[in-house]
């Protein structure tokens, strides 16, 4: 875990979304799945955001303006500086041997990464509009349903799943694979362990997904 | 000296940051062991941020069989923050404590809001304790009283060895879309840059009121911020919500605090100690 | 319905600011003029503002004979706001109003420091000014308690008929330069923005505590800030420190509001009343 | 009293000072000698200036950083918005004979308004160092000293004056010339009689500055 101010290098929409590329300094990628806490110009909290690509002397971060924080940071602009700690938390196990992404929404955001550091295995992603599916372009080798048609209809048996998406995505590919790596969400105000404010159920009791998670499996 | 607001920082997965500090002082530890509230825990706001955590920790029995040994390695003097819900609470875990050699202090989360009145809890938590210990008792007290000063002067008479200057405000955050609270349980506890002047205010009064040192906090930032504090009459300052955002605040602030000192002619921190009190007028009402 | 807080607009001064709002507060009367406090009486610190106006007010004699006339003249209802420092004080400007029909209704400012305790304090203040006035008694409430729902069941009880949510609270600023307090007392009253989330946490609170209509005020700024207020449970809601700097307020937050409550689907603000109790949990301790 | 938010046309250094002009809109100047409300961006409350100069469309202030509401004046921008309202309190009275105007430091401000009204009428002015003095350049007719000398030095009896300036020189010209028109100061909230934040002693009791003043004269 390390925090550098670095500098925005491009701003860029996907679909809906921002792709913020900042210039890499010392900070180290990490694994994908794990998370980078970033400042949020003009509020007193940083937010987490995962790693959605790491070329060379970049990191970039695939960020959907849901309420002031990720407003703030989508309105950066080359040249632009923020403090950026990461990287945090656990990231997804990289030994399996069928691995399939399943995504959805913003929840597509560390598969780029980490499509590229499992050599393009396949992946489903769904979307809420043909918009917002713009974002699939990021990963390689992907299926993409839009609602009405759910993530789940393009699951096969017998396969390695990663996933990462809206809680009701994450427990119904849970139900379907119970093996699932599953990266969940929860409002973190400092990503390290900290605050005991990302408190979720895990194993009957509450701990920090921070610090256990954010990808989680059973 | 700088320490951590007790509740913001877990030293045992951040022990880099808890080495950057003076003291560590632990989260409220209770007798027995507490999940916390129901998520949502925290929220931010345009001047604070808010958290209902609901001192989630593991409990007596276990803070001393698994996380003091742990914390006694970092090389940094430890204080226990002690909760309960009633003196005898108290008084129970800061005798287990007692014998602790490496329990540096202890701090009483007197801001327990299930007492008879401020003032009575206050005293009745503190007397307990100081008969349970030896250890140097800090009384952590909430500025959400009509007069602190008279609750620092009972935490004073029934033998607090310092205080601690405020703990969080009650407060409530709506969500942006829904209008429904942002937190689980709805009202949480306000920290953060819209606690400083409260916070200011609590250390000033208190600093008149009783001549017990008193560890500043709330909505501490910089190192400007640690002067005001010290300047009001803090002879410690803790850091709290800004380690979320920064783990990396005791080196910064500490930067911060020398070149102010410098830039004031200030040889030393001390220097700077209560002089916010030089020119004092009468009180008056407003 | 939108008020001004006390003490936060002078009608005599800017009467059509006033007019601007469904009724207006006057600054507190009490029973003898008072001049108010050494200056400098108000700072502004990065989240809010300190004054230590020291209620500044002709008293209640030239309140009657020289200020109530001319505001009668405005054609906006009169809400009079009264101080004092015994129950006895503010009973006998509640009975030297009560013949006055210009007056709307009373607002008891409880939040004088020095009664017993709060509790007992609001509740004997309310009971004897019940007894000596038929208007309508607002209990004009401080978030410096321990519990505040108990203290607005004490006014319920003793016969109050609304609920004026929050005062200020103690803070504290220090001069940039020289380290001294920027007011001349010191210490003085927070209010603006820091507050809101501590408003917001009260009126919650008291909406739950009682079914007493509530006045909801502490750094608004915006119809959206009017919007939260009346989620929480506040009927009306009043705007203090904004007006300082924009007397364009009222007509400005009236027409933010409508814009916020048609973005919602709401006819009517009442369609928006307490609606963040919709979800409610059972209430955690923090 | 009007409030209007209006654009910055320039931002100009005079010596250490910021003479920021603004487009007038539907703003009156008023008399020399009132003051307008300007808003400090980023802070809770505005800030009083004297109104400097009226030229056509146009309204000019001449500011002094010195804290953070006016650090935040002076680093307007052209074409950044700000609110204003005025013009405020009492200005000076202008039916004089013998005009002269007294001022020091930043105290200069109202003065090339005051000046134009009154026909360019001769002006002692004290400054810190002659970098302060460079403001002198927008006062016709007026003879300059600089600190250890004082203004009152250059005062000769028999004129009505008009001063403005730092609290010990107003004190010293009301020794001289008791029938002085003096503009005071004091820390304002509102600037229009709302939050008896600006009480001074006038006549023995507390008023407020921004309603009896802030021209005041015995
Ligand atoms: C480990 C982790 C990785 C993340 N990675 C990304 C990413 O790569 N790209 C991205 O766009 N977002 C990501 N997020 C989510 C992102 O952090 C939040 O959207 C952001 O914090 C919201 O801040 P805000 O101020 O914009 O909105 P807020 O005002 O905080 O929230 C707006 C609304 O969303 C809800 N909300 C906020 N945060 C969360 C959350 N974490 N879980 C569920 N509900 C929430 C709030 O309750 C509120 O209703 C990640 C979150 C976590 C925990
Ligand atoms: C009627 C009136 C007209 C004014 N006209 C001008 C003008 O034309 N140009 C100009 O540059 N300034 C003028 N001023 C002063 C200006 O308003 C203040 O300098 C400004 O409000 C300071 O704000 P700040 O946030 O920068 O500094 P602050 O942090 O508010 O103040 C910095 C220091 O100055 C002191 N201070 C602040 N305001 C005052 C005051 N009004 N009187 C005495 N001490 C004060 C503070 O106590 C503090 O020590 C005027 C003031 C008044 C009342
Ligand atoms: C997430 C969080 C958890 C906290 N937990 C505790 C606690 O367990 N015991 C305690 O005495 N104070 C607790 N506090 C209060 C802080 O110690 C401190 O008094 C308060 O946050 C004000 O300081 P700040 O504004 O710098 O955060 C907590 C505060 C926060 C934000
Ligand atoms: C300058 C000033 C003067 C005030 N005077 C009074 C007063 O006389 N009586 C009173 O009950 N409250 C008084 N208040 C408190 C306000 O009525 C209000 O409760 C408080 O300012 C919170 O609202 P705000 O944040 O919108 O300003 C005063 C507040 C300010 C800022
Ligand atoms: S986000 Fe702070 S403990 Fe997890
Ligand atoms: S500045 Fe508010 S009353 Fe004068």
């Amino acid at each position: 875990m390390r925090r550098e101010r670095r500098s925005v290098v491009a701003n860029e929409k996907v679909g809906p979304y921002t792709l913020l590329r900042v210039d890499r300094g010392g900070l180290e990628p990490g694994i994908p799945g794990q998370f980078f806490m970033l400042e949020a110009p003009g509020r007193l909290l940083p937010r987490p955001m995962s790693l959605c690509l790491a070329s060379a002397g970049e990191l970039a971060f695939l960020i959907e303006a849901i309420g002031p924080g990720t407003r703030a940071i989508c309105a950066l602009e080359p040249g632009d500086r923020l403090a950026i700690l990461g990287p945090l938390g656990n990231g997804f196990r990289l030994d399996v041997d069928r691995p399939l992404l399943v995504g959805g929404g913003i929840g597509v955001a560390p598969f780029p990464y980490l499509s590229e550091r499992l050599g393009c295995p396949p992946a489903v992603l769904g979307f809420r509009s043909d918009w917002h599916a713009e974002a699939a372009a990021l990963v390689p080798n992907a299926e993409v349903c839009v609602e009405p048609r759910l993530v789940t209809e393009l699951m096969a048996p017998g396969q390695d799943v990663l996933a990462c998406g809206p809680e009701p995505m994450l427990e119904a590919v849970r139900r379907l694979i119970p093996t699932a790596q599953l990266a969940w969400e929860a409002p973190m105000a400092c990503g390290y362990g900290a605050c005991y404010g990302c408190a979720v159920e895990i194993d009957g009791t509450l701990k920090r997904l921070c610090v256990e998670g954010p990808v989680l499996c059973s | 000296m700088l320490l951590n607001a007790s509740g913001c920082l877990d030293a045992l997965t951040a022990p880099d940051v808890a080495r950057g500090l003076d003291a560590f002082v632990t989260k409220t530890v209770t007798p027995e062991p507490r999940d916390g509230n129901t998520p949502v825990r925290i929220a931010e706001t345009d001047v604070g941020m808010l958290n209902s955590i609901g001192l989630a920790n593991p409990g007596i029995d276990r803070f001393l069989t698994r996380s003091l040994p742990a914390l006694a390695k970092l090389g940094v003097p430890i204080w226990v923050s002690v909760g309960g819900f009633t003196a005898d609470e108290y008084a129970e875990i800061c005798s287990r404590l007692d014998d602790h050699a490496e329990v540096a202090a202890i701090e009483l989360n007197v801001s327990c809001p299930n007492v008879e009145s401020p003032t009575q809890g206050a005293m009745e938590i503190v007397a307990s304790a100081r008969l349970a210990t030896r250890k140097p008792l800090w009384a952590k007290l909430s500025a959400a009283v009509p007069d602190l000063t008279e609750v620092a002067r009972a935490a004073h008479d029934a033998g607090a060895d310092g205080l601690a200057l405020i703990n969080t405000l009650r407060g409530l955050a709506l969500d942006e879309r829904t209008l429904q609270p942002a937190l689980g349980p709805a009202v949480g506890g306000l920290s953060g840059p819209a606690l400083k002047p409260v916070a200011l205010a609590a250390v000033y009064a208190c600093h008149r009121a009783t001549d017990l040192p008193i560890v500043g906090m709330g909505g501490v930032q910089t190192g400007r911020d640690v002067l005001e504090f010290v300047a009001a009459g803090a002879r410690h300052v803790a850091l709290g919500t800004v380690l979320f955002a920064d783990p990396d605040a005791p080196v910064r602030v500490r930067a911060e605090l020398a070149a102010e000192l410098s830039a004031r002619g200030y040889a030393d921190v001390d220097d700077a100690y209560a002089t916010a009190h030089a020119h004092a007028l009468s009180t008056a009402t407003t």
